[in-house]
């Protein structure tokens, strides 16, 4: 929640040790304006609403940090007020369903995740074609909507569940490998590419290390948490989810099976104690305290976690691709943020127009070139160089490399209660309560039960 | 005390407004309840009467006219995979345990505090005690959970190198009872500071007279203090027992009601049901049986326990 | 000031109504009146001043005060003031704040008024060093004498006092008695005073209002109470030690009572009537104890204890024929040695003796008293005696 | 109270004790059971304000850093913060109006439930009693609607409405069992002393019932003071509670750990205040029994 | 059963022990003797009992039980049973309970032996079918009787009583009174017994001990306390109404006080020897009043009030010449009548006064006794008289 006293025009940036302003797209710009106006010269009435102000409800993300210092661009550039909601995943969500369940439409834009398809099929969101109809809205040319991800598309048309644009993607990440590099020197290790070397290498580290696991890693269910992980496995198996949608999940396959058997073989002999309630923020701690090998696959954006100044072991965490099976795919899992406009709200029309600024090419190149962002959904920032050397060049092409083979997992409308009934399973499963297969076969009853009303 | 319609009206001086405050003693009494009940009706029945409307309809609307009612089918949704009855038993062992340790720890602890002879000590220790309870319960849960992680958590550790056990993985191995000593932590102020008031009011004549009867110290309690501080330790049980029934935040901060569904309280199952399967429904219908259930139960330990132990 | 009349006063407690605190209580008190209430514990004596005080409302009947029907009003517009039995005094507000409280929320003197009154009144109460304590830091006798001044300080109608000494050591309790009974002389309120005390009873009050079991048995001055008792009831709860009562059947001219015999005098006689059963009392005071037998009704008893107590003495004693082990009690000397166990010659003069119906239990004859008492007793008399006085 | 197991009784074995070596026995066995306890309660205290101190990256360092150079840092963020320092200072106005509010409204009545004759009293006290037995997640939502028809939304008068549901009915419950224990014939005093009804509770029965309330303060003052729920959905921007900002170092890929810290010690401090203020009263606060030596 | 010594006992309160409750006593009760504790208002009685139970520790000397020194004993040690003023009977228990629970705690009795004497202890007290009350639903009188119960049922070594009776009425307490003396004397166990009432005082104890200001002031038979009082404290505490004091100066023969004069005889003159003031003291049933003077010493005296109690009369009265407003107690026969305002003459016999000495307050002069009482009283005396009897 953070308060509407970003907006009014100000030029300080806002956000905390942003130094937005510097760099050369400030040159031409009237007052100041971190970028000019003049990239955003357009087919698109900008203007048409001036005067008005748009409410966003966002998760407290580094987007928002990132293109906070950017706002003034488009309230100079639109003559609307921006306003944020900013809160937490868990507190957002509450917020949000109640916001919409109700049908206030407080939010003009907001953040939109797994439940895309929930909330579509409630009829809570608002397809946004008709704005891409539009054309005192929409410049095609301008907006180049080919440079963003495959996989961002398709997930902004509700994981191919949609034939309509649910909302804009704002933000990809991907799954990596993190990994000690002063560990692997000192055990003269390899990275891994395989799931079983990946396996030898946690039980070296495990073995030979006192005070470090082999590996850390999310077993905290949530639909949003150890499946997140899980998924890329399972494609990585040759399984799929939801083969025949909605009679068959898919979940009791082999490959899924065979990953999930994996995944927890791999917690439980190379893992922290308690690896079934680890949270992503359980596996970065355990990693930045030096406390763990590796993480076998979690979102790239823990990056800047791992060797910033909170991290103890800054200088020596590698990153790579996540590891496949030896006769499998490399197929890593992409999760998208994207944002989207309800259908009780106010403004949705603004609320258009400023998804179509926040992701445009100038403003998005802004925040990676000029602001500290690493998330683009567009591919010619992964491609572009100065980006790449500020990021780093390594964790640049991991990530481009990942992403071009990324695919996101498809959320049906009810995958929120399935998927959380799955993270249950697989929970249960790591915790050592039940067998991998037993776990996933009943995930599978469950979920299909789901369905079969 | 006599009937509230007995006049006030004095008959020297009498002052300008006498008429209204007249009115104003007269019926003292409805004016002091009013506020009371005008608060109470609206944060009791509105929110009583919409989970229950929502409990029997298929999909929420204010409109009641268009709503689908759907009969008990979700009710029906709530105890077969909601989990419902899973819930209420957890709810119920941590409910019964949590109430039984924070009770029996805080009235220890109120009785030594309050055997203190240094007044600077108690002070110290009547603050320190109470303290806890002043935690956000996003700070207790987010940082209780780093503290007990099992792999970077300072508590395992200082388990591990300072006594001779071994630490467990609290929230995975053993997450009920964590979830109960958290909430022991947290909450024990609550019945200290209640208990600890409570004890100063039992008679000094009645102990020494337990005293001189020869009851040794345990006794003493057992049989002269605690049955004297009834009325304390029921008010003091059943507010605490009622709130234990909703604890939500910290242990879904904690556990998120797993691993599985090993925590899985009724506030969180309700959660779930409303904020990710997105079953208002399901949610409501939970809702309207938990509170049916408790209220019958308070209820029941109100008349049996109240009315016949405690206030007659 | 203002005089008090209770018209068939009913106060009934309970759900349904069962329990019957005041009975149907008629009374009249004069402006200035000392009435003293008394009765033994439950009999509802403080429910009928807390009824007057407006405190509780009675089920039926009619309180005035002054000339006006205060049925319908609170405490507050009844002007009075109390003392209640456990001081009641506000703990958190200092000496000074207890006793001005009354004149700030009654009146509309000024501050310095109140203060000037307030130190007056604490002055005469021997309170004024402690005006800026708390009830709490005081001791018993001094608590009891700020709730006085508290009431006192007040100039109220009507002073309404429940058993406002019984905290009270023996010696605190004469001096208060004293002072309470100089103040109302000095104040002339109407005063009603509840008291458990004997002596209380007796020196305080003009008249006495003796309850039992709500209901009221006797309304008299002390003296009245005392020597024409009208019933065996108020006989036996006026007088310390009490009356001794012999249950007696009339046989002829005689009463035949377990132990001993008793002559009935003519005027006895005619009081029994064609009673057949009849109780017999006499106070220990009016009982003699003689080596011999000196007349007629002298019977022997046997000591049983004695109690010295200083200027007199109690001997508790028994007719060596009674068929039971009561004793009663003769009130002598404290210097006349009477050692216990010994054989004496008890004897009730005819003149000193009452009688009380066995069934009704009201008075059938009362003593004889001497022309001087006499004298004494009527001026001080403010009815006819009720009944069979000589 | 304060003596009643001050002397040591006599275990036959310890009868020889010396006397004075009994006393330190037991002071000692007391004090050793509530340092415990203090420990217990001042470690996670102790930790998460050591984690405020700590310089970044330190925050989970194990072993623990017991030593550190501890930096004021992450305070002096928090405190640039303007809307962390607003929202805090909004919480501190709305609790405590709040906390006035909830006692005017509720000792008042709690008096009436003590000292008259309540119809169904039972009833009308499990009622009371019911506002506080549905778990706010299946009531905000239904709140959420009337806010926003009543034009409360996201305003301090609704939070202070709903942290004043949250509190009534303990005020009610803890108040009226005090009332029972003040003597009727306090205000009977009172009354005959020429006070109305209302003065006779304002001036005497309120100042013998303090320690009651200020206990019920306090009390009511932490429960809103840590209050969530509400503050999240009844709130955008005007009437956000600080609690709401103790949430915002928790990002969806990273946790501000010092800061997370120091907010939450920031939170603790409003209340250790309040607490030491009221300390006095708490001695006899709530006290349910006899109040008032006669 | 047991006897108890304090030895030199002190005990002070406060921070800084600057309230000093009890002042070094010593006193030697005797295995199942009943003495009582009489003293105003904060005098140390209570505070000595309970140093005697345990419940408070002396803060200097030794108390022993029977042979053992119990200091260092809790009350659960001392195996002494206690009546509290205020009866501190357990709520929360019925009436049985209340009872047994001593017994459950301090023996090792079987359930059905602690049924069979507590029901047999209940019948004692007449309270066998109260066993299932509570508390709560007893009369005061019952509870009373519900608090010695249960001390009586527990059979111990000593019985301390504080107060026990204050709370009841006059005529409860009466009966209770006779009803304790009898249990003490049939049980024979040792009792200490704290009272503020003058009858009790003298009818209850083999030896009172007066306290003020936690000093012992005298030991001894209450017949002792009153007709040999140690000194003037005594002597005005003992005795209800109090002694009449008149200050004096010494003139060769005479007492020159405010308003009259007195001569010496003989033997008071001896006791004077050269004092130079003293005070005399008289007890209100030893002055007469008369129309004339008959003797040497009378003196014209005005009735201020008289309180008629029914068998007797209080006269205050104050010499004529008197300076000031103070008035002296005479107490004379109840039907007597004599108005306020009227003058009469007031004479105390030269036998009947004693003397203090002015300064120190010790009695310097006993009043004479007559052979009779002197025997009953000498058989009564425990130690000798303390100072100048005939
Ligand atoms: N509020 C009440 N509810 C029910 N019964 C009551 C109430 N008040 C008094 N009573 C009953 O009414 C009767 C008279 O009580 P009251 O207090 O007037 O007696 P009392 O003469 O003042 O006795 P005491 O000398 O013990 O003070 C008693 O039986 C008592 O139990
Ligand atoms: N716990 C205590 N703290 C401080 N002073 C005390 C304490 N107990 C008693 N005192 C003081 O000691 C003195 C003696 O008190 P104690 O209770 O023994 O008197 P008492 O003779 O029993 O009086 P009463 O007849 O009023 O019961 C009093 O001045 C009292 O104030
Ligand atoms: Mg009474
Ligand atoms: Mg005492």
């Amino acid at each position: 929640t953070r308060g509407g006293d970003q907006s009014g025009g100000s030029t300080d940036g806002g956000g905390d040790g942003s130094d937005g302003g510097s760099g050369g797209g400030s040159d031409g710009g009237s007052d100041d304006l971190v970028i000019p106006l003049s990239e955003y010269d357009a087919d698109i009435d900008w203007e048409q609403f001036e005067g008005t102000q748009i409410n966003i409800g966002a998760v407290q993300h580094p987007w928002v940090d990132a293109i906070e210092p950017a706002i003034p661009v488009f309230e100079e550039l639109t003559g609307i007020e921006v306003v944020w909601n900013v809160l937490p995943e868990q507190q957002f969500r509450t917020k949000r369903q109640t916001d919409v369940s109700t049908g206030a439409g407080q939010f003009d834009v907001f953040f939109m995740d797994q439940v895309v398809n929930q909330f579509r099929s409630e009829g809570w969101i608002q397809p946004l074609d008709p704005y891409f109809e539009d054309d005192s809205m929409y410049d095609e040319d301008w907006y180049k909507p080919d440079d963003l991800f495959e996989s961002s598309r398709w997930q902004a048309h509700g994981g191919g569940y949609s034939d309509t644009w649910t909302g804009l993607p704002i933000t990809v990440e991907v799954q990596t490998q993190f990994y000690r590099t002063d560990l692997y020197e000192e055990h003269d290790l390899e990275v891994a590419e395989t799931l079983e070397e990946f396996v030898a290498n946690a039980r070296t580290i495990h073995e030979n290390e006192e005070d470090v696991v082999g590996t850390a890693g999310r077993g905290e269910k949530g639909y949003g948490m150890n499946i997140y992980i899980l998924n890329t496995f399972i494609r990585e198996h040759g399984a799929q989810l939801w083969s025949d949608f909605p009679d068959d999940s898919g979940l009791d396959t082999e490959g899924v099976i065979e990953a999930a058997e994996w995944y927890t073989g791999l917690l439980q002999d190379y893992g922290p104690d308690g690896a079934s309630t680890q949270t992503w923020s359980d596996a970065l701690s355990t990693m930045q305290e030096g406390r763990a090998g590796h993480i076998v696959s979690d979102a790239n954006l823990f990056w800047p976690g791992l060797t910033g100044s909170d991290s103890s072991v800054a200088d020596s965490v590698g990153i790579a691709k996540v590891p496949r099976p030896s006769d499998g795919e490399f197929a890593p899992n992409a999760y998208n943020w994207q944002i989207s406009t309800s259908k009780n709200a106010e403004n949705s029309e603004q609320g258009f127009l400023f998804m179509l600024w926040a992701t445009s090419q100038p403003t998005n190149d802004w925040m990676h070139l000029e602001n500290e962002a690493a998330f683009s959904v567009r591919q010619s920032v992964w491609e572009n160089d100065e980006f790449r050397s500020r990021v780093g060049d390594n964790f640049a092409q991991v990530t481009l490399e990942s992403l071009q083979e990324a695919a996101p997992d498809p959320f049906d409308r009810k995958y929120p209660e399935w998927g959380q009934r799955y993270s249950e399973e697989l929970q249960r499963a790591i915790a050592g309560q039940k067998s991998a297969e037993a776990a996933m076969t009943d995930a599978a009853a469950i979920a299909e039960d789901i369905y079969d009303e | 005390m006599s009937t509230p319609t007995q006049t006030e009206a004095p008959t020297k001086n009498e002052p300008r407004f006498a008429r209204v405050r007249d009115l104003w003693n007269d019926y003292l009494p409805y004016w002091f309840m009013a506020p009371m009940v005008i608060v109470m009706a609206m944060i009791t029945f509105f929110p009583g009467a919409y989970d229950l409307y929502l409990s029997l309809i298929a999909e929420p609307t204010l409109n009641v006219l268009n709503a689908e009612f759907v009969g008990l089918s979700n009710y029906e949704t709530a105890f077969t995979r909601g989990g419902a009855i899973h819930s209420f038993v957890i709810t119920i062992a941590v409910v019964a345990s949590a109430l039984l340790l924070e009770s029996v720890l805080g009235f220890v602890l109120a009785a030594l505090v309050a055997g203190v002879d240094s007044s600077g000590a108690k002070s110290f220790y009547r603050v320190l005690f109470i303290v806890p309870m002043a935690v956000a319960p996003v700070s207790l849960a987010t940082i209780g959970r780093i503290m007990l992680n099992s792999e970077i958590g300072v508590v395992p550790y200082l388990i591990d190198t300072a006594t001779p056990f071994a630490a467990p993985a609290f929230l995975s191995d053993v997450p009920l009872l964590t979830v109960i000593l958290l909430d022991t932590w947290n909450w024990t102020p609550f019945m200290f500071i209640i208990f600890y008031a409570g004890l100063s009011s039992v008679p000094e004549t009645l102990i020494e007279a337990s005293r001189v009867d020869g009851a040794p110290l345990w006794r003493r309690y057992l049989h002269v203090i605690i049955p004297y501080m009834k009325p304390v330790v029921f008010v003091a049980m059943l507010i605490r027992m009622i709130d234990l029934f909703r604890t939500f935040g910290v242990v879904y901060g904690l556990t998120g009601g797993g691993p599985g569904t090993a925590t899985q309280l009724v506030s969180i199952n309700i959660y779930e049901q409303m904020f990710i399967n997105n079953q208002p429904g399901v949610a409501a219908a939970m809702a309207v049986v938990y509170l049916v259930l408790v209220v019958a139960l308070a209820n029941v330990v109100i008349a049996k326990v109240g009315f016949e132990g405690v206030w007659d | 000031m203002a005089s008090i009349t209770l018209d068939s006063v009913t106060k009934r407690f309970g759900d349904d109504e069962s329990i019957v605190a005041v009975d149907d209580v008629s009374l009249d008190i004069e402006d200035g009146e000392f009435v003293v209430f008394v009765g033994p514990s439950g009999s509802g004596k403080s429910t009928l001043m807390r009824i007057v005080a407006g405190l509780e409302t009675q089920t039926e009947g009619d309180v005035h005060i002054g000339d006006s029907l205060v049925n319908e009003l609170g405490p507050r517009a009844r002007d009075i003031a109390m003392v209640f039995q456990n001081y009641a005094l506000y703990p958190n507000m200092t000496v000074e704040e207890n006793m001005s409280f009354g004149l700030k929320m009654s009146t509309s003197m000024s501050e310095a008024e109140i203060e000037e009154q307030v130190t007056s009144t604490a002055e005469m109460m021997d309170i004024g060093e402690l005006l800026d304590n708390t009830p709490g830091e005081l001791s018993g006798g001094q608590q009891q004498r700020v709730a006085l001044g508290r009431a006192i300080v007040r100039d109220p109608n009507v002073f309404l006092m429940d058993e406002p000494l019984s905290n009270l050591d023996a010696k605190l309790r004469t001096t208060m008695r004293t002072e309470i009974n100089r103040l109302q002389n000095d104040l002339g309120v109407t005063t009603l005073y509840v008291t458990h005390d004997q002596t209380e009873a007796m020196t305080m009050g003009d008249r006495l209002v003796v309850l039992d079991q709500g209901e009221l048995q006797q309304i008299g001055t002390p003296l009245e109470c005392f020597y024409r008792p009208a019933n065996r009831f108020v006989a036996g709860f006026i007088g310390s030690p009490s009356m001794n009562f012999f249950d007696a059947t009339v046989e002829s001219d005689t009463l035949s009572c377990d132990g001993f015999t008793y002559e009935l005098s003519d005027r006895m006689g005619s009081s029994v009537g064609d009673r057949e059963a009849v109780t017999l009392g006499a106070r220990p005071e009016d009982i003699d104890l003689t080596d011999d037998p000196v007349e007629a009704n002298s019977f022997e008893v046997e000591v049983d204890v004695v109690e010295p107590m200083g200027s007199i003495s109690y001997v508790y004693a028994k007719p060596v024929d009674q068929s039971h082990d009561d004793t009663f009690v003769v009130e002598i000397d404290g210097q006349r040695p009477i050692t216990e166990g010994r054989r004496l010659y008890a004897h009730a003069p005819a003149t000193d003796v009452h009688l009380f119906d066995a069934r009704t239990s009201e008075t059938i004859h009362q003593r004889k008293l001497n022309e001087k008492a006499r004298e004494a007793l009527s001026q001080r008399l403010q009815q006819d005696a009720t009944v069979g006085d000589d | 109270m304060a003596t009643q197991d001050g002397t040591a009784e006599s275990a036959t074995g310890s009868q020889r004790l010396e006397k004075g070596t009994r006393e330190t026995l037991v002071r000692v066995a007391r004090h050793g059971v509530l340092l415990t306890w203090s420990f217990v309660v001042l470690f996670p205290l102790y930790w998460v304000v050591s984690m405020s101190l700590k310089p970044p990256g330190q925050a989970n360092s194990l072993p623990p850093d017991w030593v550190f150079l501890p930096t004021v840092y992450n305070y002096i963020q928090l405190a640039q913060r303007g809307e962390f320092v607003a929202a805090f200072a909004n919480s501190v106005i709305m609790v405590a109006a709040s906390v006035v509010l909830v006692l005017l409204i509720g000792v008042p009545a709690a008096y009436v439930l003590s000292r008259w004759d309540i119809p169904r009293e039972r009833d009308v006290l499990v009622w009371i009693l019911s506002s506080r037995m549905l778990p706010p997640i299946a009531v905000v939502i239904p709140f959420f609607v009337i806010f926003r028809a009543l034009n409360l939304f996201d305003t301090r008068i609704g939070m202070v409405l709903m942290y004043i549901s949250i509190n009534l009915s303990l005020v009610v419950w803890v108040m009226k069992a005090f009332f029972d224990g003040i003597p009727e014939t306090l205000e009977e005093a009172a009354r005959v002393d020429g006070a109305t009804r209302f003065q006779s509770f304002r001036k005497v029965i309120l100042p013998a019932a303090k320690p009651g309330i200020f206990s019920v303060a306090i009390i009511s003052f932490i429960f809103a003071w840590i209050e969530l729920l509400f503050g999240l959905v009844l709130t955008s921007f005007e009437a956000v509670p600080v609690t709401l900002y103790v949430y915002s170092f928790i990002g969806s890929r990273s946790i501000e750990w010092g800061m997370l810290a120091a907010a939450s010690t920031a939170m603790i401090v409003p209340v250790v205040i309040f607490l030491i203020a009221v300390n006095k009263y708490l001695a006899a606060g709530l006290s349910f029994g006899v109040v008032i030596k006669e």
